[in-house]
């Protein structure tokens, strides 16, 4: 595809991977490189939408993967001698650039990844005013911090909230945060 | 950042205001003599976008999502047979169904073998979104025209297997019960083996 | 009777008359603007509705009197009580009929026929000024606050082409007093139009009615109390009674400017070409031209009812513009051009 | 203390709270004023007064079960979420959804964009005073649910649509109703563009007041009516032509300035384009038989593959898109929405300095700020 080839000659040694997934295409770059990377992508190749940010946690993914090759493996039992070369642990979180070209209306996302004990990536505000707001929430949601944000605070939660709520390790149902927002009164009359 | 200078050039009836103004009330008058008009006719339903509602109701579309009923079939018999896949379906996890094997000399009173023991629906969690009414393979479970769903108290908004039956009882003296579901077709295939093992399935994880 | 008994008469009946007005007009601002916008409006209580008024009276005697914690206790009461007061009492010098012949005394149908009734109007009418600064402030709300801010703005810019304008139909009738002027409206004006100031002052006209609803705090002018700016403005924090009497003295406002209109506009009593009193006896003529005189008004009330529900709200400094710097020079302008005339004329 | 006060050098000023329960606020979203005089200087915004985490909720429901979950993003065009979460998972799964499903969800989506706009144009009016065409409006709106309502049988949170394809065929009587709701709206369209476009104390409130330019605009990352108001050309439904869209003759207006005046009046010509696009889209329906498939072939629980994928569509607010990550289980592994209004929000204060407090009303009316979307 023409998109692919123009991205992977444009990024060069940048880009770790670029795959295809359900029509939509995904390079992945490294964490530090990611303003560089974003503004030759939108200075030369047109990208100059930003859609949205997103933020994943991919801690449970590779928990269930880990847990199949485990099976696998002792399905498997000992008559695979030889076990596979032990990768490196793939970093926690990933956020992922939505980018746009309006005029040729292609797409783009690029992705870094985040190691959990470094969760620091370079804001992008300065390329679009846009990112403002994403990436306070990806803050917000998963405690990754954007280092040159103008104001980098809780967006959707309150600022005195413990946790990072759409992290894996969160649970569904809260972990009673909201107890001192709310006013019970006690005794009768309160029907639950 | 520079705003953007906006400049637009009105039209003379424009920047004398009366012209637009006179036409307005001009509008606004024809409004109000019309309306006028029909409020004076005798009945509750007199102008023709106003409802006044406990006197004068609105016609509930056939396929509304009310309030729930649980349907009996000719014989009076209960359809539902407890399978629990509209507590699975549920989005909002509003019903909790509960199994109960029909005995011998009911089977009167119950179409299948096995009988909802209880039935208990949490209006207040409930979104009315009709996964339960879809996926129902007896359709025993429906959403009827009911929609007025106040209570006092927390604890009438979880509705029981009586209220339910009720419901249907009440819908079908009044003539108001929801045509079948009409199949939706399917892009060329035959939908029937999977349906079946999903029932399957369904009851089985109630069984256990 | 002496003086005094026809004098209280008169009086006790224009405060209830006044006020049966404005209890009639929250009605009918319902129920118009339900019509206009293809509802029904409150048409429970009584016949088509009628007793909704009372019922809403009652709901706001009824309803608790409490005053926000960090409000000034007295000026948040001081507040609506001004108001009312001056909405009652500027009608004083306003006509409300011809006369009236009871056991051959003539009750002349207007409290006090001051000869300076204009200048009364003018005086009175800004105190309500005082109502909206003194509410909005003792409110201790900012909102408030700028809602009595912007009436403030409002209502003394609006006061100068008000009282240009009126101050131009003085000099065609060469009079302050209101009666002498409806007096004079009698008759026809270049042979075939009724005598009547519209025809004499049609700018002055436009320039009054503009300004009569921005001093009444209408659409579009209703700037101090705009609901979707400033939750409801000066009153935000009011309830009960004291919500109840800025309401009552808003519509009362709304029927003095409707009377003042009328009365040097409209030729008051006079119906066009109609000479009432040599057809009718003494008392039918005064019930007569107190009918006739309320109907014009009427039509006014009715008119307020009906911008209101068609146009949209001005915006702060577009109300300020318009008041200042398409107004005023129109009122003057209309008062040099009525100067030139009276002198090539008389 | 918000950026806002770090900004203003002067102490010359009073903060105003609009919001979170104040009339004009849609929904409930806070914005904290400075306002000097009349002037406002800035505004701090605060959201997250409805966080429902709905995103959170998404990774513990099925597939299916988060359809109703959607219908709550923007509730005034709750169809148009469904369908856009609909077919971002049918592409996720390369699902090829018949026809006539298609027809039905463009006839329903451009059903809840005129309702949509209906809301936005009706409460613009409200906000600046004109209470009256917010009437005639909405008494359309109702019309249209009242479609939605014998359709499946829901008014405001639909549900629409199923993974796959769409739940039932439309209602026999859809002909004559879409009739009588097309003469009705159209009426009422006309109506209120008597009533306010010219009118002078409208212009004035609308004209110039909170304009932005093309390149901030999208800098910002303003889509739908909000950006074409700016002039530039750009919808998805014609840019990145998805279901049956490329098929339909219908024109996307630009604006100018991209003030509120600009917004309102792309709103009003968007309303009569979504009714041309109903009529092509009708008349390409009732050539389909009775019995033509409405569902595609799709498992009965859905396991979408391992992979991830971001689908937008045009939702009457802009550019409404669904990134969603799957790890081949029946629930997903990640979804984030993309509302439009979100990043259209973030703008507010940039757009609005300078301004007066009323003009922030007209403003924040105009941009349709929905809460249930833009706090998720």
């Amino acid at each position: 595809m023409a998109l692919k080839d123009s991205v992977s000659r444009l990024l060069q040694n940048d880009l770790i991977a670029l795959e295809e997934s359900a029509g939509c295409i995904f390079a992945e770059v490294p964490k530090d490189k990611i303003v560089s990377c974003l503004s030759s992508l939108r200075d030369e190749l047109g990208f100059n939408f930003l859609s949205d940010i997103v933020g994943v946690d991919n801690s449970a993914l590779y928990e269930a993967k880990a847990k199949k090759a485990k099976k696998k493996k002792d399905k498997e039992g000992e008559e695979n001698e030889t076990p596979e070369p032990e990768r490196p642990a793939l970093p926690r979180f990933e956020v992922i650039y939505l980018l746009l070209n309006p005029d040729t209306n292609e797409r783009l996302q690029v992705r870094i990844r985040v190691p959990e004990d470094d969760l620091k990536v370079q804001s992008i505000t300065s390329l679009w005013k846009g990112a403002n707001w994403p990436e306070r929430e990806c803050f917000d949601m998963f405690g990754i911090r954007f280092e040159g944000h103008p104001y980098l605070r809780r967006l959707l939660m309150w600022d005195e909230f413990p946790a990072h709520p759409l992290r894996k390790d969160y649970p569904l149902e809260g972990m009673g945060e909201e107890r001192h927002l709310i006013y019970e009164p006690e005794g009768e009359g309160h029907w639950t | 950042m520079a705003k953007p200078v906006v400049q637009r050039k009105y039209t003379l009836g424009e920047r004398i205001y009366l012209v637009e103004i006179l036409k307005g009330l001009g509008l606004t008058w024809k409004h109000f003599i019309f309306n006028f008009r029909a409020s004076l006719k005798p009945g509750p339903h007199t102008v023709p976008t106003c409802w006044q509602y406990p006197w004068d109701r609105r016609e509930i579309a056939p396929v509304f999502r009310g309030e729930h009923m649980l349907s009996l079939d000719e014989k009076g018999r209960e359809k539902c047979i407890a399978c629990g896949m509209c507590a699975r379906v549920c989005p909002a996890q509003c019903i909790t169904v509960k199994k109960g094997k029909v005995k011998e000399g009911e089977e009167e009173k119950y179409a299948g073998k096995f009988y909802p023991a209880s039935f208990e629906i949490d209006l207040l969690r409930c979104i009315f979104c009709g996964f339960c009414e879809e996926t129902c393979p007896k359709s025993a479970i429906v959403l009827g025209q009911g929609y007025e769903l106040a209570q006092y108290e927390g604890k009438e908004c979880i509705i029981t297997k009586e209220r339910l039956i009720n419901n249907f009882k009440a819908a079908l003296d009044s003539g108001n019960l929801k045509p079948p579901r009409k199949k939706v077709p399917v892009a060329g295939a035959k939908e029937k083996k999977s349906l079946k093992s999903g029932d399957k399935k369904g009851s089985k994880a109630q069984e256990a | 009777m002496n003086e005094w008994t026809i004098a209280i008469i008169k009086v006790v009946f224009i405060w209830s008359w006044t006020l049966l007005i404005a209890t009639i007009m929250t009605w009918v601002e319902r129920r118009g603007s339900a019509l206009i916008q293809d509802r029904l409006g409150p048409n429970i209580a009584g016949p088509f509705g009628l007793f909704q008024p009372l019922a809403d009276g009652i709901k706001l005697f009824t309803k608790e009197e409490f005053a926000p914690k960090h409000a000034h206790k007295i000026l948040f009461t001081l507040g609506p009580v001004l108001f009312a007061i001056q909405a009652f009492s500027a009608y004083a010098v306003i006509p409300f009929g011809d006369k009236i012949v009871i056991n051959a005394k003539e009750i002349v149908l207007q409290v006090a026929d001051v000869n300076i009734g204009f200048l009364f109007v003018l005086a009175v009418g800004s105190l309500a000024v005082y109502g909206f600064v003194v509410g909005g402030w003792g409110s201790n709300n900012k909102y408030s606050l700028l809602g009595g801010l912007r009436a403030t703005a409002q209502l003394l810019s609006y006061e100068v082409p008000l009282g240009l304008a009126m101050l131009a139909v003085c000099m065609t009738y060469g009079s302050f007093s209101l009666r002498e002027i409806s007096l004079d409206q009698a008759g026809t004006f270049l042979g075939f139009l009724p005598n009547w100031g519209i025809f004499k002052q049609p700018l002055g006209f436009l320039v009054f009615i503009v300004a009569a609803y921005a001093e009444a705090n209408r659409v579009p002018f209703d700037l101090p109390e705009a609901e979707s700016e400033l939750v409801a403005g000066y009153h935000t924090e009011y309830g009960g009674m004291r919500l109840g009497l800025y309401l009552f003295g808003e519509y009362v406002n709304l029927y003095t400017l409707s009377a003042l209109m009328v009365t040097i506009y409209f030729g008051a009593w006079h119906i066009p070409y109609v000479d009432m009193s040599s057809y009718l006896g003494p008392l039918a003529y005064g019930i007569v031209s107190f009918l006739v005189f309320f109907l014009k008004c009427a039509f006014f009330l009715w008119l307020f009812v009906w911008v209101r529900w068609t146009i949209p709200r001005f915006r702060f400094d577009q109300l300020m513009g318009l008041g200042w710097k398409s107004l005023i020079p129109l009122g003057l302008l209309n008062l040099f051009v009525t100067a030139f005339l009276i002198q090539i004329t008389v | 203390m918000g950026p806002v006060k770090q900004r203003i050098a002067s102490e010359d000023y009073v903060t105003i709270n609009v919001g979170p329960s104040h009339p004009a606020m849609h929904g409930t979203l806070r914005a904290i004023a400075y306002v000097s005089g009349e002037t406002v200087l800035g505004t701090d915004l605060e959201i997250g007064y409805l966080h429902r985490g709905v995103e959170k909720l998404g990774e513990n429901l099925t597939y299916h079960q988060f359809i109703p979950i959607t219908d709550r993003l923007n509730y005034c065009s709750a169809i148009a979420n469904n369908v856009a979460y609909e077919m971002a998972v049918e592409k996720l799964m390369g699902v090829e959804v018949p026809v006539k499903a298609q027809l039905i969800r463009i006839i329903m989506t451009e059903l809840s964009r005129i309702a949509d706009h209906i809301v936005l144009v009706g409460i613009l009016g409200v906000d600046l005073g004109a209470f009256t065409p917010f009437f005639y409006l909405f008494i359309q709106r109702e019309e249209i649910y009242e479609i939605f309502e014998w359709y499946n049988g829901a008014r405001l949170t639909n549900t629409f649509g199923r993974i796959g394809g769409v739940e039932s065929d439309l209602p026999e009587d859809f002909e004559t109703r879409w009739h009588e709701l097309k003469k009705g709206l159209e009426k009422a369209i006309d109506e209120t563009d008597k009533l306010l476009t010219h009118n002078r104390i409208w212009m004035d409130r609308t004209i110039g007041v909170t304009p932005i330019s093309a390149e901030d605009a999208l800098s910002w990352g303003f889509t739908g009516p909000c950006l074409r108001a700016c002039g530039v050309k750009r919808d998805l439904r014609k840019d990145e032509p998805y279901s049956l869209y490329s098929q339909f003759d219908f024109d996307v207006p630009t604006g100018k300035h991209g003030d509120v005046f600009d917004r309102y009046m792309i709103r009003m010509i968007e309303m009569q384009e979504s009714m041309k696009i109903i009529d092509q889209a009708f008349d390409l329906y009732k050539q389909l038989g009775p019995n033509e498939p409405l569902m595609a072939k799709v498992p009965k629980i859905i396991k979408p593959p391992e992979g991830e994928v971001y689908h937008a569509i045009e939702s009457p607010n802009g550019e409404l898109g669904f990134y969603i990550k799957s790890d081949g289980t029946d629930k997903p592994y990640r979804i984030k929405i993309r509302p439009p209004c979100y990043m259209i929000f973030q703008a507010f204060d940039e757009l609005i300095q300078g301004e007066m407090i009323s003009d922030l009303i007209a403003c924040l009316s105009s941009l349709n700020i929905i809460a249930g979307e833009l706090d998720r």
